[in-house]
C-alpha cells in the first residue's frame, strides 16, 4: 500500500495511453499568451518588447523558476515538497548570517546553504520513504519545525551579502542577466538529469507506478529520496537568488513569496500531474513564464492585487482542467 | 524575576525534543542591556538610542505648515533645493506599493489615489502593486524604470533594507524619488516623508499605561509579529519606558494580529495570573479583541492601547474605557502626491519630512469617531474632505 | 552458458518442498518443480493451482513460507526481484508492468539504462531495444520510442517479453504469455523461444492451452490446488491424460444438478445487436431459473460483456431490456436499480472496500441505492444465506477469498437482484468454499435470479451453466446446449480450425484447456 | 483494530477483562493523547478544568473542531480541501457588509452565508469530479479565487460589522445557574459533532464516502455513485467552513485575517485524528479530538512558555509523529 502517491485513483492510471513528455503545448500556449500580452501592452501605450522590458519579466521569474523546477522534480517521482517556501528563508537567512557581507565567506555560505538544502531534503525524503507518510503531511510537518527553529533563531534582517555576490541578482552579460543564466542552467541540468540520467529514468518510473519501478529493480526509496534532496537544492538557489537581491536574508522572505503553492502551481499549469509519473522541467519553464507574462499584463492594466489573486486561481484550475480534458479517454463511467 | 527562568528551563525542555541548542534561543548581539527588573527580556537589536531621544522630543514640536492640514505639517524641516528636478507640463507620478495587503493600506491607497485625483496637473498616477514581496518590488521598480514613462517615482517599501538597491538604482536613473512610510537606507531619495515614527507611538502608549496602572500592576504587551522595523521602534521605546516604571511586564506575546490568538493569549494570562492591569499593543487592530476578551471572562477592561481604528474608538467610547491611541496616521499616503508636485514645479521640500503624529486621547476621541466609517477605517485619514468621501473608503453617505 | 556437454539429468533450477499461505489460506503445499539446462518446462494447472504463485517465489515477488530453491545447485533466496534478475531469473509477469507514460526502450532497459560517462546512452538503449524487438519479429511494427500507452496490448506484451529478455536471463518465466497474442505472434514468439533454447536459455512456460504445450515444451509439472502432481515429459503423455492429471476428479461430483427445462423461465435481461469498444453484434437472452456460462479465451471479450451489461461500460450500439422493458444503463447504479449484480473477477481492487467490515461492504450497494429497494435488510439472514459466519465488525481484508466472495454476494442478495453477473466467481478460492458458492448460485437461480457466469475453468462452465455461450473476438461464436464438450467449446472458442491451426490438438484430441 | 468507530460487534461474549481491554484498545488513540495533554495543562495550571475556563477553551476550538468535522468528510472520500481559509475569511468579511451592524439582518444572512458555503463546496466537487481536477488544485484555485473575490467585492478590507445577535454564537453563551456560561459556540460544536458524526458513521451516505474513498472502483461497481458522493463531501466541508466562519466572526468580530491558514490547521487536525490521506479511513470523533489536542497542545505550550516560534515546530513534529504512527498500524495490520 503506497500512501506516498496523491490520487487515490494513481492504480488506475497504469492502463492509460500517454500523453507524452512532450512540453510543446505549454510552449504553444506560452507563445499566444506572450502574443496577446505584447499586443495589449502596445495597445495601451506600453511598451513590451524592449530589452529592458524582457529582462524584467525574465528576472521575474527566476526566483519562482528555480524552485518551480525542483518542485517539479519530487512531482514527477509522484511526491510533493510544502517545505521549500521555509527552505528559501533558511537559505537566505543563513546565507546572510555566514556570509556577514564579508566577500571571503562566500563560498563559506553558499557550502552552508547547500548542506542545509541536501540535510532538509533527505529528512523529507526519508520522513515520506521510511516513516510511509504522505508526502502533504510530511512536509508540511519539516516545514513547521523548519519555520519554529528559524523563528526562534532569527527575527529579521540577519548579516548581509557582499556586494559581490549581488551581482547573481543585479548583473548581467551583456542583455542577458546572470540571474536568468542560473535559471536556464538549472533548467538545462534538469532537463539532462531528468531525459539523460538513470536517475531520470527511474524517477519518472517511480512516479508512474512504484511497483512497477519496485519489480524492475529500481530502488524506489532511494529515488524519491534523492528528487527531495534535489527540489530542496533547487530552494536553496531561489534563497541564494533572494539575498543577492535583497542583500540580507529574514525568515518571512520564503513564505511571503509563497513559493510552496506557487511553484507546485507553476508546475501543473506548466503540465506536470500531481499524481505522478508526467511532467518536463520545460513545461515547468513554460508555466512560470506564462504566470509572469500575465503579471506584466496585470501590472501594465495596474489591475488590482485581489483581482489578480482572483484570475490566477482561475487560470491555474482552467489549466489542469484543459490537462485533464485533453487526457479524457473512454472510461468506467461512476 | 521567576518567568526567564521558567521560559529558559521549557526551552530546554523543548530543545531535547527538537535537538537544537538551549542557547540557540539567545537573540542577535546588539542592543543594550535594559534592567532585568521586568519581563520585557532584551533590548531589540532596532533600538537607536538616539533616535529614541529625538522622536520622543519631536513629539512635544509644533510643527510647521496649516494646522488644518496635517499632511502639509512639518516637524523641524530642513530643505532642499529641486530645482534641477523641474519639469513643465503634465506629470505621470509612478508609484510602486508594496501591497495593500492590510487595512491600513487600503485606507492609505484609498487616500493617495484620491488626492492625485485633486491635482489636474497629474495625467497618470500609475501604481503596481508588489503584493507585499520583496522581491517583486525590486523588479516593480525596474520595471517602471524600463517604461521610463515615470515624472517622479514613489516608493513605499515593503522592508527597509531589502529595497535599498532598488532605491538607490531609481536615483541613478535620475528620476526624483520620494519615499514614505518605511525608508530605505540610503539618503538618495529627495525626501523620505514619514510621521515621526514608533518610538514615539510605543512610548505614548507606555507612558499612559505607567501613569494608569496602579503600582506593580501587571502589564501584558501585544505584539504583533517580530522583525518588522515599523514594529520593533515601538517595542523598544515601550520596553525602555516599562523597564523604567514601576510595573510588571507578566508576557510579551505576538499574536500574528489574529484576533483569535489574541482572545486565547489573553485569556491563558487572565487563567494564569487572576488579572491584568493593563495592555500594550503596539498596533490597534486587535485591541478590540483584546478587550472583548477581558469582558468574556466577565473582567473589566482594564487599562488598554489601540490605534485610529473606528472598532477600537467606537468601543472605547461605548464602554468608556480608560484608553489611549497613538496614531500612525494614513493622511501620510497624501503627502508623496504633493511631495512630488512640489519637486517637479521646482519647489523646495523637506529632505526628511516628519509629519505630526497625533495621539487620540478621551478629550479629542469624539472628533474621531465616524459612524458611517467601516470598523477597519483608520480615522486620521486626513480625507474626510475630499471628493468620494466616505463611500470611496467603504463608507455610507 | 550451456555447452552441451553436461549430463541430462544435471537440475539448473529447483524448488523443493515449498509451502505458501495467504492469509491463512494455503496456496501452495510441499511443491517441488525442478528444471534441466536448456528445456522448456511447462507449469499447468487449472486456475488457482498455485502456478502465478509458484512463479512470484521463484522470482523474489513472494517469500516462501518453506522450502529451498536452488540454483545451479547452489541454495539461493531472493528477497527482491532484482537479487533474482542478477541470478539470471526473469519472469514475464501475467499482468502487464509497463509505464504508459514511457517510451518502449525505456520501459524495456528501467533499472539498467545503458550508462555513457553520467548520462543515459539513448542512442544504444534504442540500438538494444531495436535488436530485442527485432528478435521477437516485432521491430517493424514497435519502434523504440513509442509510448508503450499508446500501444495495442499485445505489442505491449511483446515489449514485456522483450524487457525479459533483456535481462539475458538463464531463466525465463513466461506466465501466460500469449494470452493477447495474434496465432503470427504466437509462432513468432515460439520460434524465439525455441531459438532461445537453443541458445541454452531455460524456459519455464506457464499456460492452460494444451495446444502450446505440446507444440512447445519438453516437460510438464502439473500442480492442483497447490500441490504438484507430477512431472512428465512431453513426449510420453497425451492430451487425456494431461488432462486427468490437472482435473483429476470426475466433474459431475462437484456440480449441484442442473435446472429442469420447466424451472427456466422468462427472459430477464436481453441485448441485440450490443457493442462497444471491442465488442460487436452481441446478442444474449438470460433467463430466470436459469445458469449461462460464457466461455472464451483470454482477451475475448468476456469481462468487458459483463461490465456492458452492467453498464459499467457504455453500450455504443445495440439495445438492452430488461424484464421485457428497454433501459440505456448509464452506469453501475442504473443497472443495479434494474436489479442487475455484478461480481467482479478481482475482489480486492474492484469488489471489496479492503478496510470496511463485513456488514457495510455488504450493505454498500443497497445503502448506495437510497431511494430504491428501501425495505429492511436484515444482514443476520442475508448472511445466512451466503452461508457466513463470525463477526460482521471484521474488516474484509482479513477474510478468506472464498469469504469474501460470500460477502459480495451478499451485497447483491440485499439490493435484491435478479440478474447477476459472475465474473471468475471461484478464481482463487479454496475447493470447500468452491463448492459452497456453486450451490448458492443454483439456489438463486432456482429461486428465479438470471445468472450469468463467467469462467476460464471449462469444467465449471460446463459442471455448471445450463447453456454454454462462447464469446470470440468480441462477439458470440456460438451457443452450446449444457452438455457440451470441453472440445466442442475450444472449437468455437479458438475459430476455425483449418486457418492457423490453433486450438486443433486441443480439440482433436478432446482436450481440456 | 480500525481508526474508525466500529460498529456495535456481535462477536461472541468474551470474559470482562479481556473485553475492557478491547474497548480500551477500541478507543481511539488520539482520545488518549488529548487525556494526557489536558492532565498536563490541569497540572501546571489545576484551573483549566474548571467549568468556566474549560467551556472557554472548548469556544475557541469550535471554529477549527467544527472545520475539522467537515474536512474529515473529504479526506475520508480520498480528496482535500484546502479552500476552507479562504472560506472563513469569505464569511466573516461577506457576513460583516451584509449584516452591517444590524440586528435585523441575521436571520437571514446565515442561510445565505450557509447556500454560500454550499455553492462553493458544490464547486469545489464539480471541478474535481467532472472537469478531474485533482482536488489539491481545484481547492487551491478556489481559495485564490475566494480570497480574490471576497477583498475585490468589499474593496480590500472588510466593511460593515456584525451585529451582536450575529455575534452572540461564537461569543456569548447561555447562562447556566452554578456552572457560569455555557458558550453557544460549544453547544453548536456538540449538535455538529453528533449530527456530523451520525452522518458519518450511520447513514447510508456516511458508508457511501467510505467506501468511494477506500475503494472508488468497487464503491462504483457498487453502485455508489462516487463522483456525487465527493462532492457531497466537498459540500459538507463548504458549510462546516461557514459555521466556523460564523463562530470565528463571533469571537474575534470583524477581521481582515480571521481563518488564514485553517485549511493546513484543519487537515492537521485530522491527521491527528488517525485519518489517511488517500481515503477510507478517520472519523469525525477523531477530528474533532484532533483539533482539541491541536488546540490544546498549543494552550500547553503556552502555559509552559515555550516561545512562539518554536511551538510552531512541535506542532510540525507532532504531525509527523500522529501519521508516521497511523501509517506504522496500518502496514502492521496488513
Amino acid at each position: 500500500m503506497t500512501t506516498s502517491t496523491m490520487s487515490p485513483s494513481a492504480p488506475l492510471r497504469l492502463a492509460a495511453p500517454g500523453t507524452g513528455s512532450s512540453s510543446a503545448p505549454v510552449w504553444f500556449v506560452f507563445g499566444g499568451v506572450f502574443a496577446v500580452a505584447w499586443l495589449l501592452v502596445e495597445l495601451n501605450g506600453g511598451q513590451f518588447m524592449t530589452v529592458d522590458n524582457l529582462q524584467n519579466m525574465a528576472v521575474r521569474s527566476v526566483a519562482l523558476g528555480l524552485v518551480a523546477v525542483g518542485q517539479t522534480i519530487v512531482l514527477i517521482g509522484g511526491s510533493l515538497d510544502l517545505s521549500v517556501a521555509y527552505m528559501v528563508s533558511v537559505t537566505a537567512v543563513s546565507a546572510s548570517f555566514v556570509m556577514q557581507g564579508d566577500p571571503d565567506r562566500m563560498a563559506l555560505g553558499i557550502a552552508v546553504t547547500l548542506a542545509l538544502g541536501v540535510g532538509v531534503g533527505l529528512v523529507n525524503g526519508l520522513v515520506i520513504t521510511r516513516l510511509r507518510i504522505n508526502a502533504f503531511i510530511a512536509t508540511l510537518g519539516t516545514s513547521l519545525v523548519m519555520s519554529g527553529i528559524l523563528n526562534a533563531l532569527f527575527t529579521n534582517f540577519t548579516g548581509s551579502v557582499p556586494r559581490e555576490f549581488q551581482a547573481l541578482g543585479y548583473n548581467a552579460l551583456g542583455p542577458v542577466p546572470v540571474a536568468v543564466l542560473l535559471l536556464l542552467a538549472v533548467v538545462a541540468l534538469a532537463w539532462y538529469t531528468l531525459r539523460r540520467t538513470r536517475f531520470g529514468y527511474h524517477l519518472y518510473a517511480v512516479g508512474g507506478s512504484a511497483e512497477v519501478a519496485r519489480l524492475s529493480g529500481v530502488r524506489t526509496d532511494r529515488v524519491v529520496v534523492t528528487a527531495h534532496v534535489l527540489c530542496s537544492l533547487t530552494a536553496v538557489l531561489t534563497g541564494l537568488f533572494l539575498v543577492s537581491r535583497l542583500r540580507s536574508g529574514a525568515p518571512w522572505v520564503g513564505p511571503d513569496g509563497g513559493y510552496d503553492l506557487e511553484s507546485i502551481a507553476a508546475a501543473v499549469v506548466g503540465g506536470t500531474a500531481l499524481a505522478g509519473g508526467r511532467g518536463t522541467v520545460a513545461g515547468t519553464l513554460a508555466g512560470v513564464l506564462i504566470l509572469a507574462v500575465v503579471d506584466q499584463v496585470f501590472n501594465e492594466f495596474e489591475v488590482n492585487a485581489f483581482l489578480k489573486t482572483l484570475i490566477r486561481g482561475v487560470i491555474i484550475v482552467g489549466a489542469v482542467a484543459l490537462y485533464a480534458l485533453r487526457n479524457r479517454r473512454d472510461e468506467e463511467v461512476f | 524575576m521567576r518567568h526567564p527562568l521558567r521560559t529558559m528551563l521549557a526551552v530546554c525542555g523543548a530543545a531535547a525534543l527538537l535537538a537544537t541548542g538551549c542557547t540557540s534561543t539567545a537573540p542577535e548581539e546588539g542592543g543594550d542591556d535594559g534592567p532585568a527588573g521586568s519581563g520585557t527580556g532584551q533590548q531589540s537589536s532596532f533600538f537607536v538610542q538616539a533616535d529614541y531621544d529625538e522622536q520622543i522630543a519631536q513629539r512635544a514640536v509644533t510643527p510647521t505648515g496649516p494646522a488644518d492640514q496635517p499632511w502639509l505639517q512639518a516637524i523641524s524641516p530642513q530643505l532642499v533645493d529641486t530645482a534641477k528636478y523641474k519639469k513643465a507640463g503634465k506629470h505621470t507620478i509612478c508609484f510602486s506599493n508594496a501591497g495593500v495587503n492590510n487595512p491600513w493600506r487600503v485606507v492609505g491607497w484609498t487616500t493617495m489615489q484620491a488626492e492625485a485625483k485633486l491635482h489636474p496637473e497629474i495625467a497618470a498616477l500609475t501604481a503596481v502593486d508588489a503584493e507585499g514581496k520583496d522581491d517583486k518590488q525590486i523588479s516593480d521598480i525596474d520595471g517602471l524604470l524600463a517604461s521610463k514613462k515615470c515624472s517622479a517615482l514613489i516608493v513605499s517599501p515593503n522592508t527597509t533594507a531589502a529595497l535599498t538597491p532598488a532605491v538607490e538604482k531609481a536615483c541613478q536613473a535620475g528620476l526624483p524619488v520620494i519615499v514614505f512610510d518605511r525608508g530605505v537606507n540610503t539618503d538618495c531619495p529627495v525626501t523620505f516623508i514619514h510621521p515621526i515614527g514608533g518610538y514615539a507611538f510605543g512610548a505614548t502608549a507606555a507612558e499612559f499605561l505607567t501613569d494608569k496602572v496602579k503600582k506593580d500592576g501587571k502589564i501584558l504587551a501585544l505584539r504583533i509579529l517580530p522583525g518588522v522595523d515599523v514594529l520593533e521602534t515601538r517595542w523598544a521605546a515601550a520596553k525602555v519606558i516599562f523597564d523604567k516604571a514601576d510595573v510588571d511586564v507578566v508576557g510579551v506575546e505576538f499574536t500574528d494580529g489574529d484576533a483569535a490568538k489574541v482572545k486565547t493569549i489573553v485569556n491563558d494570562y487572565l487563567e494564569r495570573h487572576g488579572s491584568i492591569d493593563g495592555v500594550w499593543m503596539d498596533a490597534g487592530a486587535t485591541s478590540v479583541a483584546a478587550a472583548e476578551a477581558f469582558e468574556d471572562a466577565g473582567q473589566k477592561v482594564p487599562v488598554i492601547t489601540g490605534e485610529d481604528q473606528q472598532d477600537f474608538l467606537r468601543l472605547w467610547q461605548e464602554k468608556k474605557l480608560t484608553a489611549v491611541a497613538p496614531t500612525y496616521p494614513t493622511y501620510q499616503w497624501r503627502t508623496p502626491i504633493v511631495a512630488a508636485l512640489d519637486i517637479l514645479a521646482g519647489k523646495q521640500v523637506p529632505k526628511e519630512w516628519v509629519l505630526p503624529q497625533p495621539t487620540i486621547t478621551e478629550e479629542n476621541l469624539g472628533q474621531y469617531v465616524l459612524p458611517q466609517l467601516p470598523p477597519l477605517h483608520y480615522a486620521l485619514c486626513g480625507c474626510e474632505k475630499m471628493p468620494g468621501f466616505p463611500q470611496n473608503w467603504g463608507g455610507d453617505q | 552458458m550451456a555447452d552441451g556437454i553436461e549430463p541430462q539429468d544435471k537440475i539448473l533450477l529447483g524448488m523443493y518442498g515449498i509451502d505458501k499461505s495467504f492469509l491463512g489460506v494455503p496456496v501452495l503445499q510441499d511443491v517441488q518443480l525442478e528444471c534441466r539446462p536448456g528445456e522448456i518446462h511447462a507449469v499447468m494447472g487449472e486456475n488457482g493451482a498455485g502456478k502465478s504463485t509458484l512463479m512470484k517465489i521463484l522470482v523474489g515477488v513472494y517469500q516462501p513460507d518453506a522450502g529451498r530453491i536452488e540454483l545451479d545447485g547452489a541454495p539461493v533466496r531472493f528477497h527482491h526481484p532484482r537479487q533474482a534478475l542478477a541470478a539470471g531469473v526473469s519472469i514475464v509477469h501475467q499482468e502487464l508492468n509497463l509505464l504508459p507514460e514511457r517510451t518502449v526502450a525505456e520501459n524495456i532497459f528501467l533499472g539498467r539504462e545503458p550508462r555513457r560517462r553520467v548520462g543515459v546512452d539513448r542512442t544504444a538503449m534504442e540500438r538494444d531495444a531495436s535488436r530485442l524487438l527485432a528478435a521477437l519479429h516485432a521491430d517493424d511494427v514497435i519502434s523504440p520510442r513509442a509510448l508503450v500507452g499508446r500501444l495495442p496490448v499485445a505489442q505491449q506484451q511483446l515489449v514485456e517479453i522483450a524487457k525479459a529478455l533483456s535481462f539475458r536471463p538463464r531463466v525465463l518465466v513466461l506466465d501466460e504469455p500469449t494470452a493477447a497474442l495474434s496465432p503470427h505472434e504466437v509462432d513468432a514468439l515460439f520460434d524465439r523461444i525455441r531459438r532461445l533454447r537453443a541458445d541454452g536459455l531455460t524456459v519455464l512456460y506457464i499456460s492452460h492451452r494444451l495446444k502450446e504445450i505440446f507444440d512447445l515444451t519438453d516437460r510438464i509439472t502439473v500442480l492442483k490446488d497447490g500441490r504438484r502432481v507430477d512431472t512428465v515429459r512431453t513426449a510420453e503423455v497425451d492430451t487425456r491424460r494431461l488432462v486427468h492429471l490437472m482435473v483429476g476428479r470426475d466433474l459431475d461430483h462437484y456440480y449441484p444438478p442442473r435446472a429442469t427445462p420447466e424451472r427456466i423461465g422468462e427472459v430477464r435481461l436481453s441485448v441485440r445487436g450490443a457493442g462497444a469498444g471491442m465488442l460487436h453484434d452481441i446478442d444474449l437472452d438470460l433467463r430466470s431459473g436459469e445458469i449461462v456460462g460464457l466461455a472464451g479465451l483470454a482477451g475475448s471479450g468476456r469481462t468487458e460483456l459483463a461490465r456492458l451489461l452492467f453498464g459499467a461500460t457504455r453500450m455504443a450500439t445495440g439495445r438492452l431490456e430488461v424484464d421485457g422493458r428497454a433501459r440505456r444503463l448509464r452506469s453501475p447504479r442504473q443497472a443495479i436499480r434494474c436489479g442487475i449484480g455484478l461480481l467482479t473477477e478481482d475482489r480486492k481492487s474492484e469488489g471489496l472496500v479492503l478496510q470496511l467490515s463485513v456488514r457495510d461492504n455488504s450493505l454498500l450497494a443497497v445503502r448506495a441505492l437510497g431511494r430504491g429497494p428501501t425495505r429492511r435488510v436484515g444482514l443476520g439472514a442475508l448472511l445466512d444465506r451466503v452461508d457466513l459466519r463470525g463477526s460482521t465488525a471484521r474488516e474484509v481484508r482479513y477474510l478468506s477469498g472464498g469469504n469474501q466472495q460470500k460477502v459480495v454476494l451478499a451485497r447483491w442478495l440485499a439490493t435484491g437482484a435478479r440478474v447477476l453477473i459472475f465474473d471468475e466467481p471461484t478464481r482463487g478460492i479454496d475447493v470447500g468454499a468452491k463448492a459452497s458458492i456453486h450451490e448458492l448460485m443454483r439456489e438463486l437461480a432456482e429461486a428465479g435470479a438470471a445468472i450469468l457466469m463467467i469462467s476460464s475453468e471449462l469444467p465449471e462452465v460446463i459442471g455448471m451453466a445450463d447453456r454454454i455461450v462462447v464469446l470470440r473476438q468480441g462477439t458470440v461464436a456460438g451457443v452450446l446446449p449444457a452438455d457440451a464438450s470441453e472440445a466442442e467449446i475450444m472449437l468455437l472458442a479458438t475459430g476455425e480450425p483449418d486457418r492457423s491451426g490453433v486450438g486443433v490438438g486441443a480439440v482433436a484430441d478432446g482436450g481440456a484447456a | 483494530m480500525t481508526v474508525t468507530a466500529p460498529p456495535p460487534a456481535t462477536a461472541a461474549p468474551e470474559r470482562s477483562a479481556s473485553r475492557a481491554w478491547r474497548l480500551l484498545r477500541a478507543v481511539p488513540p488520539i482520545w488518549l493523547v488529548l487525556a494526557a495533554v489536558i492532565v498536563l495543562i490541569a497540572w501546571r495550571n489545576p484551573t483549566f478544568v474548571e467549568p468556566a475556563p474549560f467551556l472557554a477553551f472548548l469556544r475557541r476550538c469550535a471554529p477549527l473542531a467544527v472545520l475539522a468535522a467537515g474536512q474529515v468528510f473529504v479526506i475520508i472520500a480520498g480528496e482535500f480541501d484546502l479552500s476552507v481559509g479562504a472560506l472563513v475569511t469569505a464569511v466573516v468579511v461577506v457576513a460583516a457588509r451584509l449584516s452591517d451592524g444590524d440586528a435585523g439582518n441575521t436571520w437571514w444572512l446565515i442561510p445565505l452565508l450557509l447556500a454560500g458555503g454550499a455553492l462553493v463546496g458544490l464547486v469545489n466537487g464539480l471541478v474535481t469530479t467532472r472537469l478531474r481536477v485533482p482536488s489539491f488544485i481545484a481547492t487551491l484555485g478556489m481559495l485564490l479565487v475566494l480570497s480574490g473575490a471576497v477583498f475585490l467585492w468589499s474593496g480590500g478590507a472588510p466593511r460593515g460589522s456584525l451585529a451582536d445577535n450575529f455575534r452572540q454564537f461564537g461569543r456569548f453563551g447561555v447562562e447556566i445557574p452554578g456552572l457560569g456560561q455555557l458558550p453557544y459556540a460549544v453547544l453548536i460544536l456538540v449538535a455538529i459533532g453528533v449530527g456530523l458524526w451520525l452522518l458519518l458513521s450511520h447513514t447510508r451516505f456516511g458508508h457511501q464516502v467510505y467506501a468511494a474513498g477506500g475503494n472508488p472502483r468497487a464503491a462504483g461497481l457498487s453502485g455508489v455513485d462516487v463522483r456525487r458522493v465527493r462532492t457531497a463531501a466537498f459540500v459538507i466541508s463548504g458549510l462546516s467552513a461557514v459555521v466556523a466562519g460564523v463562530l470565528l466572526g463571533g469571537f474575534t468580530g470583524v477581521t481582515a485575517e480571521a481563518g488564514v491558514g485553517y485549511e493546513f490547521q484543519a487537515i492537521a487536525a485530522v491527521v491527528l485524528g488517525g485519518a489517511v490521506l488517500g481515503g477510507g479511513r478517520g472519523s469525525v470523533g477523531a477530528a474533532l479530538a484532533g483539533a482539541l489536542t491541536l488546540q490544546s497542545v498549543f494552550t500547553l505550550l503556552n502555559l509552559l512558555g515555550l516561545a512562539k516560534s518554536l511551538r510552531d515546530a512541535v506542532q510540525g513534529l507532532i504531525i509527523i509523529g500522529a501519521a508516521a504512527y497511523a501509517a506504522h498500524r496500518l502496514r502492521r495490520s496488513g
